[in-house]
């Protein structure tokens, strides 16, 4: 019972300071800003707990992205890489004679996107194997060259160059004993131990150091919701 | 005549101790004074000089690099560069390109095959111009058949490949194959076993990233063994997706996991099922989840990003086991901070040699040590070459040439 | 045979790619813009198995009135209404449709089609605010988990203090009379600098490595789990 | 149960009001505490700067999602208006991924009404988006047009006034992309390592640790990190007297300072209600 009245009481409070805000701001005319600042507010709901008003939130979300993503890939996707191409700018016939690779170019991905819908047939479930395949071993493979420059290549140069002082130094135990840590194929015992440990502790420091660095993110993305809803919707502020 | 020779040897080691000492504890590195800037006379502007013109290399062709040297411009009042062509050693030059002060470069688009000429002149800023530099020598622009910049990513290919073939075919005799342990690994199996006692399912999350990207291949590698365990222990488990094709490769995996377990009926298509592809409406949708099925136990292994700590905390507030793996460096702190147990960047691709024992995957994470043996040989390598060459430097005042040339050629092992 | 040729597709499009990468010649960037293209429109197509998963999951819980079904409705009537309403009037340009519509009502939008309205309106207010929760998860997972347990631990929430104070103008006033090197802004660009850059970059390594190896055992064959097990 | 006991058993509800308050109270009344510019910063300012006037254009990338727009749309405000007031071209990408394109649009319609001299196809161009990520950014290394026949309203760029001359990023005289994601590395990638293309970030402060080793290596010629970046950057251009608008970041950084002071609070409190709690316990132990 006291759970319920708290959150008459906690309700009602709510309405009287929202009330106040109406009169003194001058909120925006736009239904659509109302629906927007609705739906904030919906989803705000969450942090007291989970309830009606998120619930329809969190459908609505899921429903509208969905239907977004929709629209989208069938403009940019489907029309754009394989109805035009095939039927109205015919990309295929190059003046006047027809080219077969372009032609495949088209009909290949298309096909392969038809087999994924091999899943639903029963029988020909495999099927669904081979375009997953196709992204699979090429995403594989273009990952490979372009992963030892960015990952490896850069840090690794980084690594070796910098100024000799305590610093520097510093990096390069930070750097080796990190890698250490990641050592698989050896028990970490002895200095290997010693050495791992010392990777955790700049591990850590590297984590707490990302996690303060990011509060402040956090914190203006709240800044940025309470301006929409002080400054556009209600108008309270300049 | 021996001891003179000790004491040389001395001399040097004690200079080399000193150099090491003194380093070590100067703060900055070695400053070089700024070079004197002489008074300024009569304002003119000269033309730029050694102009240099040829095809750029490793590229697809139809591009000529122009370079030149600035002339002086102690009054710098030169805002930049203006570009001519032609096709014609001494008529016909049109300007092609225009840069900013400071580029003493620039790519000019050109058809392959014909020889282009080109000359510069430096614009001022009151829009007074230099007079001609002297034209280039012509250039013809071609398409390049190998990258000769990208050598190294492909030594380095072939490198890492022997070193997991070798591995790899070495294990398959079987010989004893040791792996350090992974916490979050080895809880797998109890949060699954505690979820089932309570009767609630296993929330697995493959991460946000589509199927292309290597962390979601090895979050599948892990579902594999989990959905095992799941159809042994009777229990439930639930997959939410954001991409369309991990969706369908996550239900193949649990489908043929629950096979495999003798449990083919247990298995439902909507155990494997997709939300949305916006990253917040399926963080909202996973959320809506948790509070509502109340999962026992919630895995988050893959890619992630932002809302990696909006899954955790919802996750933690109901109070469920959570085991989160990611290689996404920027979200590692967030995990750690709300999960139970975290796997950290390389352990993600570790684990399904690890859950599986196969003796052909654990044998690919001895490349993956021999490889991380490898840069840490090179850094301290390089890290000691350059204290020997500093300590050169400052005893004979000048810098050892051959210890050069290998910082030098370490230093362009590893350009980009 | 129905693991071999998605086993040899993997492996060729996997090795042709690598060697892409070595050869700048027009016709392999066009060779490699087609490969993108591809997993593009094979995407799309996709794109259609997760919407059937989407729409027949709700069903089953309308069907068999499972908790929480009648929003089910609202997850199905807004996909359907937003899908129509971009495949019909243009998703970024409007189609002859909409500009038709458009000019027969005297309709004036700011947004260039319906769906940039809807987008715009729904989609990122309510994207925006999932987001801002973490201000405030961040403050109690920030609350319960920083607590000195252990070296670890103690490591991990004093680099979190100090990265944080020094993140604010107060947190400057405090070192304000120290040497220039103690200063709190200097010390935490140091933290960034050199102890957390170089567990990063160890980390990314180490990561790169795992990658690399992880990407080469699906060429060769030796990592067959995204197959899904079975024959 | 002790009162050091009850705070460790503390709902993390009223956490959430605490930081709730944190950043309400100050949008009332503003405290305006000093901003230093740092050097990341102030390298994509003076880069910026460095465009001549009616020269190459500055090309940014909206790949950001409306989530983090808190953090980035007042940078993208500040380079718009730093560039549209002092007549320097500006090329505009709708990102990567399909969401980008509808910031660069917001973001365009929130700035336009203050230049309305400024006009499409002269002052600035905005190419909306193009699937194909990667594909995207090389395609531009080659050719503009390949991948964006027409800008984002149809006009085909051969007929843009300001597009005669850009066909790649050897026309671009600088970069910058707002991300808050990982999506720049494609840009150093691609652009960056591929094509030369000098290259700023804008990203959102969790980034901004990440991205710290591709400043120093000059992948990224300066940085704009969190809301703490955009509020340096709007300083800068104030400071040039490039606009009068309402600086969004700065007023943001008075409730900033707040919401630390409160978790570092939290942090602290949490602490000693732990030790306290710990010795609680071993003393009933004891007895």
């Amino acid at each position: 019972m006291k759970e319920r009245k708290g959150l008459i009481i906690g309700s009602i409070i709510i309405l009287i300071i929202f009330i106040t805000m109406l009169i003194k701001g001058n909120p925006s005319g736009s239904i659509l800003v109302w629906i927007a600042a609705l739906l904030t507010l919906f989803i705000y709901s969450f942090l007291y707990k989970d309830n009606v008003f998120y619930k329809f939130a969190e459908h609505l979300f899921v429903g509208v992205s969905v239907g977004y993503g929709i629209s989208v890939y069938w403009q940019n996707s489907f029309i754009r890489l394989v109805f035009d191409p095939l039927f109205i700018t015919r990309t295929y016939i190059v003046n006047g004679h027809f080219h077969l690779w372009l032609f495949l170019a088209i009909i290949i991905p298309t096909l392969m996107g038809l087999l994924m819908l091999s899943i639903f047939t029963k029988k020909q479930g495999w099927l669904i194997r081979i375009p997953i395949a196709f992204v699979v071993g090429a995403g594989s493979g273009m990952s490979i060259p372009s992963t030892f420059q960015t990952y490896i290549f850069a840090h690794t140069q980084n690594t070796l160059f910098i100024t000799l002082s305590i610093s520097g130094f510093i990096m390069i135990v930070g750097v080796i004993s990190t890698l250490v840590y990641f050592f698989f194929s050896k028990e970490h015992k002895g200095v290997l131990g010693k050495t791992a440990n010392l990777g955790i502790w700049f591990i850590m420091i590297a984590f707490g150091a990302s996690f303060g660095y990011t509060v402040m993110a956090r914190i203006s993305l709240l800044i940025g919701r309470m301006n929409f809803l002080l400054h556009d919707w209600l108008g309270l502020i300049k | 005549m021996k001891s003179m020779f000790v004491i040389r040897i001395l001399r040097i080691v004690f200079v080399f101790l000193v150099s090491f000492l003194s380093l070590i504890l100067a703060q900055e590195g070695l400053e070089v004074p700024g070079d004197f800037i002489e008074e300024d006379t009569l304002i003119n502007i000269l033309a730029p000089t050694e102009i240099k013109a040829f095809d750029t290399p490793n590229d697809a062709g139809e591009n000529i690099t122009i370079q030149w040297r600035a002339p002086k411009d102690e009054a710098s009042i030169i805002t930049g560069y203006e570009i001519y062509r032609s096709e014609d050693k001494y008529r016909g030059y049109e300007i092609v390109g225009f840069v900013g002060k400071g580029t003493l470069e620039f790519k000019n688009r050109t058809k392959d095959g014909i020889e282009y000429y080109y000359k510069l002149r430096a614009k001022a800023s009151d829009g007074k111009c230099s007079p001609f530099s002297e034209i280039s020598k012509g250039a013809v622009s071609r398409p390049q058949f190998f990258h000769t910049g990208r050598i190294n990513a492909l030594v380095a290919i072939v490198v890492f490949l022997c070193l997991l073939l070798y591995f790899v075919s070495t294990a398959k005799k079987g010989k004893s194959l040791f792996i350090r342990r992974i916490a979050g690994l080895d809880a797998l199996d109890d949060a699954v076993g505690r979820a089932t006692e309570m009767g609630k399912p296993i929330l697995y999350v493959p991460g946000l990233s589509s199927m292309s990207d290597v962390a979601t291949i090895a979050s599948i590698n892990i579902l594999g063994p989990v959905a095992k365990k799941v159809a042994e222990y009777e229990s439930t488990i639930l997959v939410p997706n954001r991409n369309p094709i991990v969706m369908t490769v996550a239900r193949q995996v649990v489908k043929e996991s629950f096979l495999e377990a003798g449990r083919p009926d247990a298995f439902n298509e909507d155990m494997v099922f997709f939300l949305t592809d916006s990253q917040f409406g399926y963080a909202a949708a996973v959320d809506g989840i948790m509070m509502r099925e109340k999962p026992a136990t919630n895995l988050f292994l893959g890619m992630f990003w932002a809302e990696s700590l909006l899954l955790a905390e919802t996750g933690n507030m109901t109070g469920a086991i959570q085991i989160a793996g990611t290689d996404a460096v920027s979200q590692l702190p967030f995990f750690v901070v709300a999960c139970d147990y975290t796997i950290i960047g390389e352990e993600l691709y570790a684990a399904s040699a690890y859950l599986s024992r196969t003796p052909m995957l654990v044998g690919s994470l001895k490349a993956q040590d021999m490889g991380k043996a490898i840069i840490i040989i090179v850094i301290v390598l390089s890290f000691i070459l350059s204290i020997v060459n500093t300590g050169f430097l400052l005893s004979t005042h000048i810098t050892n040439s051959f210890l050069s040339t290998i910082i030098e050629f370490f230093q362009n092992m590893f350009n980009v | 045979m129905r693991r071999k040729i998605p086993l040899t597709i993997a492996f060729i499009f996997g090795i042709v790619m690598i060697i892409q990468f070595f050869i700048p010649h027009p016709v392999s960037r066009d060779f490699y813009q087609t490969i993108l293209d591809w997993i593009v429109i094979v995407f799309a197509f996709t794109y259609i198995l997760a919407v059937t998963s989407l729409i027949r999951m709700h069903k089953g819980k309308i069907k068999h009135k499972k908790q929480g079904w009648g929003f089910s409705y609202i997850t199905i009537i807004s996909l359907a209404v937003t899908a129509v309403i971009g495949v019909v009037g243009g998703a970024f340009q409007p189609t002859q449709i909409t500009t038709w519509l458009f000019g027969r009502f005297n309709l004036q939008i700011e947004q260039s089609t319906i769906l940039m309205l809807i987008y715009t309106y729904v989609q990122i207010p309510m994207g925006a605010t999932m987001f801002s929760l973490l201000a405030f998860f961040i403050a109690s997972a920030a609350f319960r988990a920083f607590k000195a347990r252990n070296l670890t631990a103690i490591l991990l929430l004093l680099t979190a203090f100090i990265v944080m104070l020094g993140r604010v103008p107060i947190g400057m006033l405090i070192t304000r009379r120290l040497p220039e090197i103690f200063q709190l802004s200097n010390i935490v660009e140091w933290i960034l600098k050199y102890p957390n850059m170089a567990a990063q970059r160890g980390i990314l390594i180490g990561v790169g490595l795992g990658m690399i190896a992880t990407a080469l055992k699906i060429i060769l064959g030796v990592e067959r789990g995204y197959l899904g097990g079975g024959d | 149960m002790g009162f050091w006991e009850k705070l460790m058993k503390l709902d993390r509800r009223w956490v959430f009001l605490l930081i709730a308050l944190a950043v309400f109270i100050p949008f009332l009344k503003p405290l305006g505490l000093p901003i230093t510019v740092t050097k990341p910063v102030q390298d994509v300012f003076d880069e910026v700067e460095r465009i001549p006037p009616e020269g190459p254009p500055l090309m940014i990338s909206t790949d950001y999602a409306p989530a983090t727009a808190p953090e980035l749309d007042p940078m993208f405000y500040a380079l718009l208006r730093q560039c549209f007031s002092t007549k320097r071209k500006v090329l505009i990408i709708g990102g990567l991924y399909p969401q980008g394109a509808g910031m660069a649009q917001a973001g365009l319609n929130f700035i336009l009404p203050e230049f309305p001299d400024v006009k499409s196809g002269e002052d600035y161009v905005y190419l909306g988006y193009q699937p194909g990520v990667s594909a995207v950014v090389l395609s531009m290394g080659e050719e503009i047009r390949r991948i964006f026949p027409t800008d984002a309203y149809g006009v085909p760029l051969d007929s843009l006034p300001m597009m005669q001359r850009i066909h790649n990023y050897d026309d671009v005289a600088f970069m910058i992309d707002l991300s808050g994601s990982s999506i720049p590395m494609i840009w150093v990638m691609y652009a960056g390592a591929r094509y030369g293309q000098r290259i700023g970030v804008g990203t959102t402060a969790v980034s901004a640790a990440q991205y710290y080793p591709f400043l120093s290596t000059g992948q990224f010629i300066g940085m704009l990190g969190g809301l703490k970046g955009a509020a340096e950057y709007e300083k800068l251009i104030m400071k040039k007297g490039y606009t009068k608008a309402r600086e969004i970041a700065t007023i943001g950084m008075d409730a900033q300072s707040i919401a630390h002071l409160l978790i570092l609070f939290l942090i602290i409190i949490g602490n000693i209600a732990f030790f306290a709690s710990k010795r609680y316990r071993k003393r009933k132990l004891k007895v």
